[in-house]
């Protein structure tokens, strides 16, 4: 198992091309979760499905140098407070906790139904951080035991 | 009705799972069995015959009263995530019990008694 | 407009506390104190200036069967004070106790969260934002309960995951029937829509949400999590499990949904009389045959739900006086016991009441707040216990069942005995067992004397003025159906 | 009725995955026939006309899968013999719960027959939703918008999850030294 880091040269070649593509159909996903199916919940799995592909091909030791793991952590606590913000500020602004207080725009443009995108966002950018976190934490759980024996 | 009494079904299969089953992996499975069935009954309950999706597509006119009901989608939508959640955590406790205990047996885990 | 803080201040506390982790262990603790402090202030302020009224909050600004709305009247406003202390005296006991377990800002964190869905739960007057807000509690509760890292901690919590994942199925079966029936979830138009529909649909709802519930109050048929969870957990831990999550997460909810929603069905009481009897003499029976102090407990606690439960099938006025009353107590008198036993913990090593010895002179606060916790559950006249003991005895003499009153005395001199054991054989026997000096710190002790003091001090709320501004509005919003829904819906 | 039909289908193709997966002595087979029963239900919310719950369903799925098998199929997992089940338990659970459905059969029948919900609530989404919110996609108007505090608590489900799977894990996160307890 451990002589040779993730798997063959062809995964990993196939790889490095598809984990763009599948990130950047994540972030469409999110950003479209107003106007088609998906949204935050959805484009968050795909992210973290990407970060997780990269880990199955190369294995755990590439992706800790390609990934700041402990940004992730905080890029997942920070996203579940920006949720808590707009709640906040739909206080102060739109009168009542989480009011959707920016301007709704129009119905089937990109960028509209205030809120709604930007929780989106938030949501995906949450979701897909924890989740890669939880299945590298369990990664890792084995690694330790490894090394202890 | 058969629809309704065959999801209950996949329910109280998840349930006979938990029961009876001695095996940690076999327990999380059951528990997610309950947990599709009781999904699935949820999105059920909001099927109208004949209907579509709840979204609007631009240039195409759809009546509202031809779509099906967004609530419990709704609601599902959040019962998967959490779904999700307790699949994790109970992975993570059955990996340390099996650290500790050298089985998924859960005859053989019983440091707790009475 | 406070209504929305009482989850925004725990909540933002864990967020800031899982962001600003690390190094700075001591920062999470004193800004979970603070926020626990702001929040019991806040609760006692938002009691005080209820006036019978209910409160309600509309979530996103949609009324209230569109959006979710909070809705606090006084029951509520009772729980979010309940909580508060407890979680206040269970942070000052756990600054030190945790200590010896790392990173130890999870713990705050994990904690703050235990608050926000417990607080959500209860100020909540949507049925699936209170599931949502049940599994925060219940998550948070699973980790804290194996926060210790050892092989029976992760055993009990893998139990506990198991057993609360099955009472969150039930109740979501439950929520999807609630749904179809009545195609809405806010509490009050649940209500207000069942009362037109066959009173089958009521019962069939009620049978699903009595099985899941009652697996989070631990109820007799349900209880087997409970011992493992309660005595497994770190003793402030199973303070917050024992004194007030089985009574946020199973009791306030099933006095919600029992009398608020699906009130008027009377078979619901007799199986809440006969269920309750059940838990005080099982639960009294088990507890005597323990040796493990916190086993012990834990068993007790179910007998002790079981009161509550008796006192709110009799359905009288006096029986609910006494199943509120005797929730406060319980909640006071179980977490100082959990604080005690986490005190011999730390400083004899054991759980074993065999094994220790000399408690009165190495410890003497551990032991004096033990004794008059002791008195105060088994009901021993100037405490706080007796009365509410008393009440619910009376109550089920006047309401025509003599039988269950002679139960439910019976069940009390059972509790009598077996904390007299505890006393006999861990607090006053013959052993010597050395003690360092000073193990236990100034918090630990602080927060223990506080809620002794408390145990004699909730005795006055049953004197007649100032029960008519503490007990009885929350008794008014028990047993008006009516006056909920008209309350919610501003009518 | 098509859609019934088809659903009759597939719940029945569930049922079997489901017994085939607790009845399988390999895990491997019994955490893939899982993943299998999960497809069915995302397919299931296809023709239920929930697009947001396939994708979601189906993504989740690979995800727990992924979980499972990583933490389970590990090669000193597969040595041990299960204990046999205890078969007066299961005899008496198979009973109960064969009781249970028999007796929740004329209950169902309480409800609004299947395809026919009283969406009293949800028309005013339908009606309003768009309108109202902004956002074309009405189930995102009712988790985001309407019931956005459900979302919240959602979120911090999942957050406390996380945080709970880490603190039952305990990685070694900011060089700070965990204490492993021996049993």
């Amino acid at each position: 198992m451990k002589q040779q880091a993730g798997m063959t040269l062809i995964v990993k070649t196939v790889t490095r091309i598809s984990v763009w593509l599948i990130m950047l159909y994540g972030i469409y996903i999110i950003l479209h979760g107003h106007l088609s199916p998906g949204g935050g919940f959805a484009g968050g799995v795909i992210i973290a499905l990407a970060f997780l592909n990269v880990m199955l091909a190369f294995g755990r030791d590439f992706i800790k140098n390609w990934l700041n793991i402990e940004m992730l952590h905080d890029i997942d606590s920070s996203s579940a407070m920006m949720f808590l913000a707009v709640g906040i500020l739909g206080m102060a602004f739109g009168g009542s906790f989480l009011a959707n207080f920016i301007s709704h725009g129009t119905l089937f443009n990109l960028v509209s139904s205030g809120t709604i995108q930007v929780l989106n966002i938030v949501i995906g950018l949450k979701v897909g951080m924890g989740l890669f976190i939880v299945v590298w934490a369990l990664a890792l759980f084995h690694l330790d035991r490894k090394e202890m024996k | 009705m058969t629809v309704y009494l065959l999801c209950f079904t996949l329910f109280l299969i998840g349930l006979y799972g938990i029961i009876t089953k001695r095996d940690l992996v076999r327990i999380i499975i059951s528990s997610g069995i309950m947990g599709y069935a009781v999904n699935l009954m949820i999105v059920l309950f909001g099927y109208k015959n004949g209907s579509i999706y709840p979204i609007f597509v631009k240039n195409m006119p759809i009546s509202p009263q031809a779509m099906v009901d967004p609530l419990p989608q709704a609601l599902v939508l959040t019962s998967i995530v959490i779904e999700l959640g307790t699949t994790a955590m109970l992975v993570a406790l059955a990996v340390r019990l099996f650290e500790k205990y050298q089985t998924f047996d859960i005859t053989k885990i019983r440091r707790l008694s009475g | 407009m406070i209504l929305p803080f009482f989850i925004i201040i725990p909540l933002l506390t864990a967020f800031i506390i899982t962001l600003i982790a690390g190094e700075r262990d001591n920062w999470a603790a004193i800004l979970s104190i603070l926020a626990v402090i702001s929040l019991v202030a806040l609760s006692i302020f938002c009691f005080a200036t209820l006036n019978g009224r209910t409160i309600v909050y509309e979530m996103s600004h949609w009324k209230a069967p569109i959006g979710i709305i909070l809705a606090v009247d006084a029951l509520s406003a009772f729980m979010l004070i309940i909580v508060a202390v407890i979680a206040l005296t269970s942070l000052m006991f756990s600054v030190h106790y945790i200590r010896h377990l790392s990173p130890s800002w999870k713990y705050y964190a994990l904690f703050m969260l235990l608050v926000t869905g417990m607080n959500g739960v209860i100020a909540t007057g949507d049925l699936f934002n209170m599931f949502v807000f049940v599994e925060i509690t219940l998550f948070a509760a699973y980790s804290l309960v194996a926060y210790g890292s050892k092989a029976e901690e992760f055993e009990a919590s893998f139990k506990y995951a198991i057993m609360g994942s099955i009472s969150s199925t039930l109740v979501l079966v439950g929520i999807g029937i609630t749904y179809a029936a009545t195609s809405t979830l806010t509490l009050a138009k649940i209500a207000e829509v069942l009362q037109q529909k066959d009173p089958m649909v009521t019962l069939w709802i009620g049978g699903i949400f009595l099985a899941g519930f009652g697996l989070k109050a631990a109820i007799m048929p349900f209880h087997a999590w409970l011992p493992d969870a309660h005595s497994s957990a770190p003793a402030p831990i199973s303070a917050m499990l024992s004194g007030v999550l089985i009574k946020a997460l199973g009791v306030y909810v099933l006095i919600r949904l029992f009398f608020n929603v699906f009130g008027g069905i009377t078979i619901f009481n007799e199986v809440f009389i006969i269920l309750g009897t059940i838990s005080i003499m099982v639960g009294g029976f088990l507890a005597m045959g323990q040796w493990d102090f916190k086993r012990l407990l834990a068993y007790s606690s179910i007998s002790q739900i079981g009161y509550i439960i008796l006192g709110l099938g009799l359905g009288t006025w006096l029986g609910i006086v006494g199943a509120v009353f005797h929730l406060l107590n319980h909640a006071i008198f179980k977490s100082l016991l959990f604080y005690n036993a986490g005190s011999l913990e730390t400083a004899f090593g054991t759980r074993d009441l065999r094994k220790m010895g000399n408690v009165a002179k190495t410890l003497p606060i551990t032991s004096f707040t033990s004794m008059i916790a002791s008195l105060s559950i088994s009901g021993v006249p100037p405490f706080n216990g007796f009365f509410s003991k008393l009440i619910i005895i009376i109550a089920a003499i006047q309401a025509g069942r003599p039988v269950y009153a002679i139960l439910a005395a019976v069940g009390s001199l059972i509790t009598l005995a077996y904390y007299m054991k505890v006393q006999r054989f861990g607090f006053h026997s013959q052993n010597v067992v050395p003690v360092e000096k000073d193990v236990i710190s100034f918090g630990m002790n602080s927060a223990m004397i506080i809620l002794a003091i408390l145990c004699l001090a909730t005795s006055i709320l049953i004197i007649p003025g100032i029960r008519e501004v503490t007990l009885d509005p929350i008794v008014a919003v028990i047993m008006n159906k009516t006056g909920y829904i008209s309350q919610i819906f501003g009518r | 009725m098509p859609v019934e039909s088809w659903l009759i289908f597939l719940l029945s193709f569930m049922i079997v995955g489901s017994i085939i997966a607790l009845e399988m002595k390999d895990l491997l087979s019994a955490i893939i026939s899982i993943g299998v029963v999960g497809l069915g239900v995302s397919m299931a919310f296809l023709l239920l006309q929930a697009p947001d719950l396939a994708i979601v369903q189906f993504l989740f799925e690979i995800f727990s899968i992924v979980i499972m098998v990583r933490a389970f199929i590990k090669k000193d997992y597969h040595k041990e013999e299960p204990s046999k089940v205890n078969k007066i338990l299961a005899g008496v659970t198979v009973i109960t719960l064969i009781a249970v459905f028999f007796l929740s059969v004329p209950l169902f029948k309480l409800l609004p027959p299947f395809g026919e919900p009283l969406m009293t609530t949800a028309r005013y989404y339908l009606e309003n939703g768009a309108r109202e919110t902004g956002s074309a996609n009405i189930v995102s108007a009712v988790i985001l918008d309407y019931r956005a505090y459900d979302t919240l608590g959602e979120t911090t489900v999942l957050f406390t999850a996380i945080l709970g799977t880490l603190t039952i894990i305990r990685i070694k996160k900011r060089a700070k030294p965990t204490e492993e307890e021996k049993p």
